[in-house]
């Protein structure tokens, strides 16, 4: 578990789906093996992770986000990433991690988990060697359920209802979150049958919540003076500490995804940091070249973008190759927020497409590219540059159909929430500010 | 009386104020506020989004003086105030009716 | 120690306790067992729980409540806690550690262990089977001592003496926080030999300090202007900060009481998870329905006041019973930091007594309720609703006991140094504010 | 590994150092050793540590140093906290590890590891026994590597070119950081060999950054309006938050500096905790004495000259030695960052000398006095105290040596760049403020 | 010289600025003030404890006009701060009697 | 009619809200201001480095009133905001030559 070298029909589909599929009792290894026994090292780095994510909401996520808007609207969305941090917890609780790592459908988990039904204290993730326990990989992944809607909402920032938020939330947990979650990494997931590489989310957390992010913002429409008004950020300071909490969170996102306190958790931090730095510098030498200053917005935008790109790979590539990936990342991803989007002339509030869309779709795809058997230790090739094409296929396809999936039931939910009680607020709320209407709250 | 009303650059603030004590003058008000004039603002940009930023901070000193004292006083603003370049400000002088000190209700000259 | 299964006189006192039992060389499980040795995932976790613990309070407590504060006051309140932090650690150094878990008494223990006298890089807690290192538990229980007065502080913030603050929280520490929690969590403290359930000091942390906060704001009086200026809280963001930190903190306050990094400490972050989420909720939707508008304060509070509940429970309950402890704590706080509250009149700044003081007596009856030989593998019933109705008359014993103890002294020492010293600022210093007043420093 | 008892080399060396050995294959213990195998609860200690340690620098450096400034500077001192961050970790995976740590020079490392060459999942640390991933050790360090350069720059602030910042802080991570890091820990450094004790780099980080940046600020000059405008903080908030993290992480540096979850990092835990506690109290009494009040800023800086202070010798000394080693630290860098400082009228904008400076020349000398075999387990004496004189001698050595290479080397790279390209913004810049003219940014 | 002082809704200072430089205006100084009047104000809640806060922020313009241009720019204002809803605001008129420009000494109209 | 401006102590503003209120005055302005005076101001410390705080925070009030009410307004003014210590503040009084409502056209005491 902890060696990347037990590992190997991981390389075929991410350790999260290693995970599932222990957790489903398939007993792959299980034959010469010894018992399943807690590894109290292993389990010590995974609820470390657990806790480091969870701060990558709140308030990571929150203060992200929280900077970028204007002061009338801060709390408004430090509220969004808050309760969605609540409500998504209680779902997980009640049906959600049954339905995504419960039983053996291709699309779709089943319900014999509902309430944690059979968790115990003794319960351990696999069935074979040194492990985790499952109340571990619970939470731990329940953290993950967590932040993918909270970071949708840097899209609708400044203009959806908050009962809105809540109810599109819950909805499209169980209904995108949750079935792409199991074909990823669920045990049958037809993902993860395919062999998709996906380390840590990228498409289940990164391309998800992007293109989510995408239809709601152009379902909800644009901020009532958009391109004329000044929407500069209010407070980037905050912006800077949500940027920095985002990044240390993900040490634990990626080296919590190799399921232990393993050499391979070690290499997955270093992945992790240079990826974070090269594209965070190519975004920062990008603007200074186009827009003749170096921001720090521009360089905390860019160490995300280059989080999320190297997402899915932080535990099959080496730093060289990171190093890459953050770069493209973070050049992509630059473009993709200012001049593409200025084309397009949609208003993703807070570039949540820009970053965590693109930037997860370059990443699953460079994935298939940069992917070696030097990390992953599999005998056969594993990504293009080891001469495995059929990987870069694969890729695709996943990051295709989760897009297609994704887009339209996000639309569906959205459009249906519309009819039935408006998910924006009115003109006069916006003006005064989302604070003061909705949560009758200010920022002195 | 007189009121007179200085937009000056931020940075001046201590100089005036030592300019005024000079002259005797011992009391004054002092906000700060943004302007508009020949002087150019600066462009910030956030993501590529554009945003001209044309007002630039200044800062708004308000002092009522007797009449006599009203020349003398401008004079030494406009010298503490004075760096040469485009948006040193902008000195008003208003009539003034009628003051009062709240603690005292001295009035006029005596209330200031 | 990691595996629940082995605690099962903890069922009926508290992995707390046990381990003040274990450091006393009760030698209850040493007969066939093997020699302590040091286990190295467990001392991990507890090493990144004392560390997170120590988060609770700086950052954490600083900034939940110096965001409630008015601005003229917010570096006082940060100065409370900073400065409660290092003092509490000095005299835990010299006295504190010693009298709280050395010796055998009922009430407090002894200063054999004054100065750390004693304690080595080897030396262990326990005296069998794998354990963690006696520095471990040392630093761990200092950050305990360190958040409960500096919780205190909400109740009197704004108006008393920066120096009357230190010398009651030295005085507070020693007479109060140390005998209680000797008494709950010492080798033979009559709340332990008496079987009360406290897992991670519900009583000894929540009740006692909410108690003295009551106390404490009786004595000192309201704020000059209160209920007819306006006293709103000045920047929540620094309120959401502190909250999403304490909550953070908490996994390290609960999932490091179970002392390694098992499967019961996993169990331990999903009750703590699940409770702060239904708290949230319910605080959340309770004020909805009362003043109309959900508001971010709201939320953070009912997470504490979830955290708060869940706290002596944590280890001994499912998933389910801390959605319960979680949703009774989220209102029935609310209820008593607003209409309660205003009924009543006193002056408790930040609803020190509303949150910790009510939450914490909360979750200790439920404790009793909820508590399950499903999650302790206790082979007798524990809690009411495994019909052990005993339970209950023992946690509510001992709640009752620390109250009383608790307000006394309190209050004693709060009146004695009124009289040498003066504990409230004057009506100036209150207008024009602390931070400028007592510390010559503003926020501009 | 994990037990100091193994470590009597280490006594003479520091730990770091030891692990410079140990990957330089000194195969000094493995003669009847058990092959190295990997532990855990060692590498997830180490794991967490990295990630407390970067959290230091973003967001703490930046946001003690940030809330120190003017307004109108605050972003550019987190762009320069963050932008660091960046470029350090590109530069430790193509040169900087490899040179700070392969090989055997006197004075620095070699190429053989440039790339992170030959570093593959299953490389461990050391020959013999549990321990901890080598990639474990990469990331660790490289957070080392970041918070040095990151700490200089507060004696640079609200004047310094950005363009400048990063050249400068390339070449001075490679020409003094990289070379003082190897002669103190690296296999066959001079320091290391001489038997300087340096615990977790009170050498390396901060006397070196101390005494870089009063070259820097000297060869800079003054601020414009430096004791005639009014330079107060403009938000002690994000300091308290900032010294806050430092205070967390720095359990990290110091405790992870034991290079596993033993009982020595516990013991390092506790000594960072009284040095801190003890510094923080001690400026706060000094300041109340001689300027009448006690300042948040006060007990701040004490806190963090305390854990600079106690830097060396977290390892080393009892509780006790650090109160002292804390106490001193706190009193003499109180007085050497306002009473001195004004004397010899240096614009150190943040007191990085009088604190790191003066604090780390204070901790490295008294880690020579307070050193002892209590906690060390050396069968010799080690400190002053236990009658050991001439490790006073080889701790000045080493403290004298490294301010003349350090001084010389940054004076001479501050000169060039500032011929070549001017490091300094234009007066009109330094009066608008670095954000809008450097940054095209602004807080509101 | 009249001295023109105008309380209108911040969402309104740009189209103002904008309205006033088509009239030739080149300077003109802005704060940000709050405003009691008709316009009702809202309550906050903070755990129970609620807080009228009657006042609502506003933006005060201040521009120092030739006499002959006050009427225009009275009307200019009016034009672009209008929304028609409660709270849009007043317009003051002052007699200014002396201005100077800091820079250049300039004084009175040609300090404008 | 007259234009007052108030400069008072900020936790005064209350209560001459109210006491304007009751003489039934309906709208004023305000605005955060630092006054430099008699009243001292208090010393900074931060690392040695003194910051001596000479301005303190100050309200200011502006009402546009009709002449008659003037006296009255002053006086309940200068009632409500007086604490008898120093630096209570003052009171000016100014002509005021028009005055435009922007949400309906009316102009002088109509607007008011
Ligand atoms: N007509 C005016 N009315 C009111 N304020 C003015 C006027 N003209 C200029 N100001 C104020 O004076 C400041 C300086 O004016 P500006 O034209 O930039 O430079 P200068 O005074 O050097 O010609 C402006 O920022 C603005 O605050
Ligand atoms: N008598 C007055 N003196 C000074 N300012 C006033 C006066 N009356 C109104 N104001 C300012 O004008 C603003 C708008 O006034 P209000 O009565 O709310 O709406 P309207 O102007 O549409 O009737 C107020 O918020 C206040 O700032
Ligand atoms: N001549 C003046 N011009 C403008 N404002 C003044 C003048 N004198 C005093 N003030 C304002 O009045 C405030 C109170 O004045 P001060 O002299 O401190 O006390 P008092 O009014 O009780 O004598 C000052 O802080 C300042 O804002």
């Amino acid at each position: 578990m902890k060696s990347i070298k037990h590992m190997v029909p991981a390389v075929l589909t991410g350790a999260g789906v290693f995970a599932g599929s222990l957790l489903a009792s398939v007993a792959a290894f299980a034959q010469d093996a010894d018992p399943a026994v807690l590894d109290s090292g292993d389990n010590a780095w995974l609820l470390v992770s657990t806790t480091i994510v969870l701060m990558m909401t709140i308030p990571g996520i929150a203060l992200f986000y929280g900077g970028m808007v204007r002061k009338k609207n801060v709390l408004s969305v430090l509220m969004q990433s808050f309760a969605i941090c609540c409500l998504i917890s209680i779902l997980w609780f009640v049906v959600g991690y049954s339905l995504a790592f419960k039983g053996e459908g291709a699309f779709i988990g089943d319900l014999s988990g509902a309430f944690f039904k059979g968790l115990t204290v003794d319960s351990l993730l696999g069935d074979s060697g040194p492990t985790i326990s499952e109340a571990t990989f619970v939470i731990f992944q329940m953290t993950f359920a967590i932040i993918t809607p909270a970071l949708i909402m840097g899209a609708v920032a400044e203009r959806m209802k908050f009962s809105a938020v809540l109810i599109f939330t819950a909805l499209w947990s169980l209904l995108v979150y949750v079935p792409i979650a199991h074909m990823v990494w669920g045990s049958g997931g037809i993902f993860l049958e395919m062999g998709a590489l996906d380390f840590a989310g990228g498409t289940v957390v990164h391309i998800n919540s992007g293109v989510a992010a995408l239809v709601a913002c152009l379902v909800l429409g644009k901020r009532t003076g958009y391109r004329t008004e000044n929407m500069a950020p209010h407070n980037l300071v905050l912006t800077v500490i949500g940027a920095s909490l985002l990044w240390i969170g993900w040490f634990g996102f990626n080296g919590g995804s190799a399921l232990g306190a393993s050499g391979g958790a070690a290499m997955a931090l270093i992945t992790t940091q240079i990826a974070a730095s090269a594209a965070a510098l190519a975004w920062m030498f990008a603007e200074w070249m186009v827009h003749k200053k170096p921001s720090v917005l521009g360089v905390a935008s860019g160490a995300v973008a280059g989080l999320v790109a190297i997402t899915p790979a932080a535990g099959f590539v080496t730093a060289g190759g990171a190093f890459w990936i953050g770069l493209a990342g973070g050049v992509i991803c630059f473009f993709a927020s200012t001049a593409v989007k200025r084309k397009l002339g949609y208003d993703d509030s807070l570039d949540v497409f820009g970053v965590h869309g693109v930037g997860g779709i370059v990443g699953a795809i460079l994935t298939g590219v940069f992917a070696t058997s030097v990390i992953t230790g599999a005998d056969a090739p594993v990504g293009l540059l080891e001469g495995n094409g059929g990987q870069m296929m694969v890729q695709i396809y996943a990051i295709v159909a989760t897009i297609i999936y994704c887009a339209i039931v996000s639309y569906i939910i959205l459009k249906v929430l519309d009819l039935i009680m408006g998910i924006r607020v009115d003109v006069d709320s916006e003006r005064e500010g989302l604070d003061i209407r909705l949560h009758g709250e200010s920022v002195l | 009386m007189k009121f007179i009303v200085a937009i000056i650059k931020p940075f001046k603030l201590d100089p005036v104020r030592e300019a005024l004590t000079a002259l005797g003058i011992e009391g004054l008000t002092v906000s700060e506020v943004r302007g508009y004039g020949r002087q150019k603002g600066h462009t910030e940009i956030y993501r590529g989004a554009e945003y001209q930023v044309s007002f630039l901070p200044k800062v708004k000193i308000e002092i009522a003086v007797k009449s006599d004292l009203a020349e003398q006083t401008v004079e030494a603003i406009k010298t503490a105030a004075y760096s040469g370049q485009i948006g040193d400000g902008k000195i008003f002088v208003f009539d003034l009716a009628h003051v009062l000190r709240i603690r005292t209700s001295e009035t006029d000259a005596a209330a200031l």
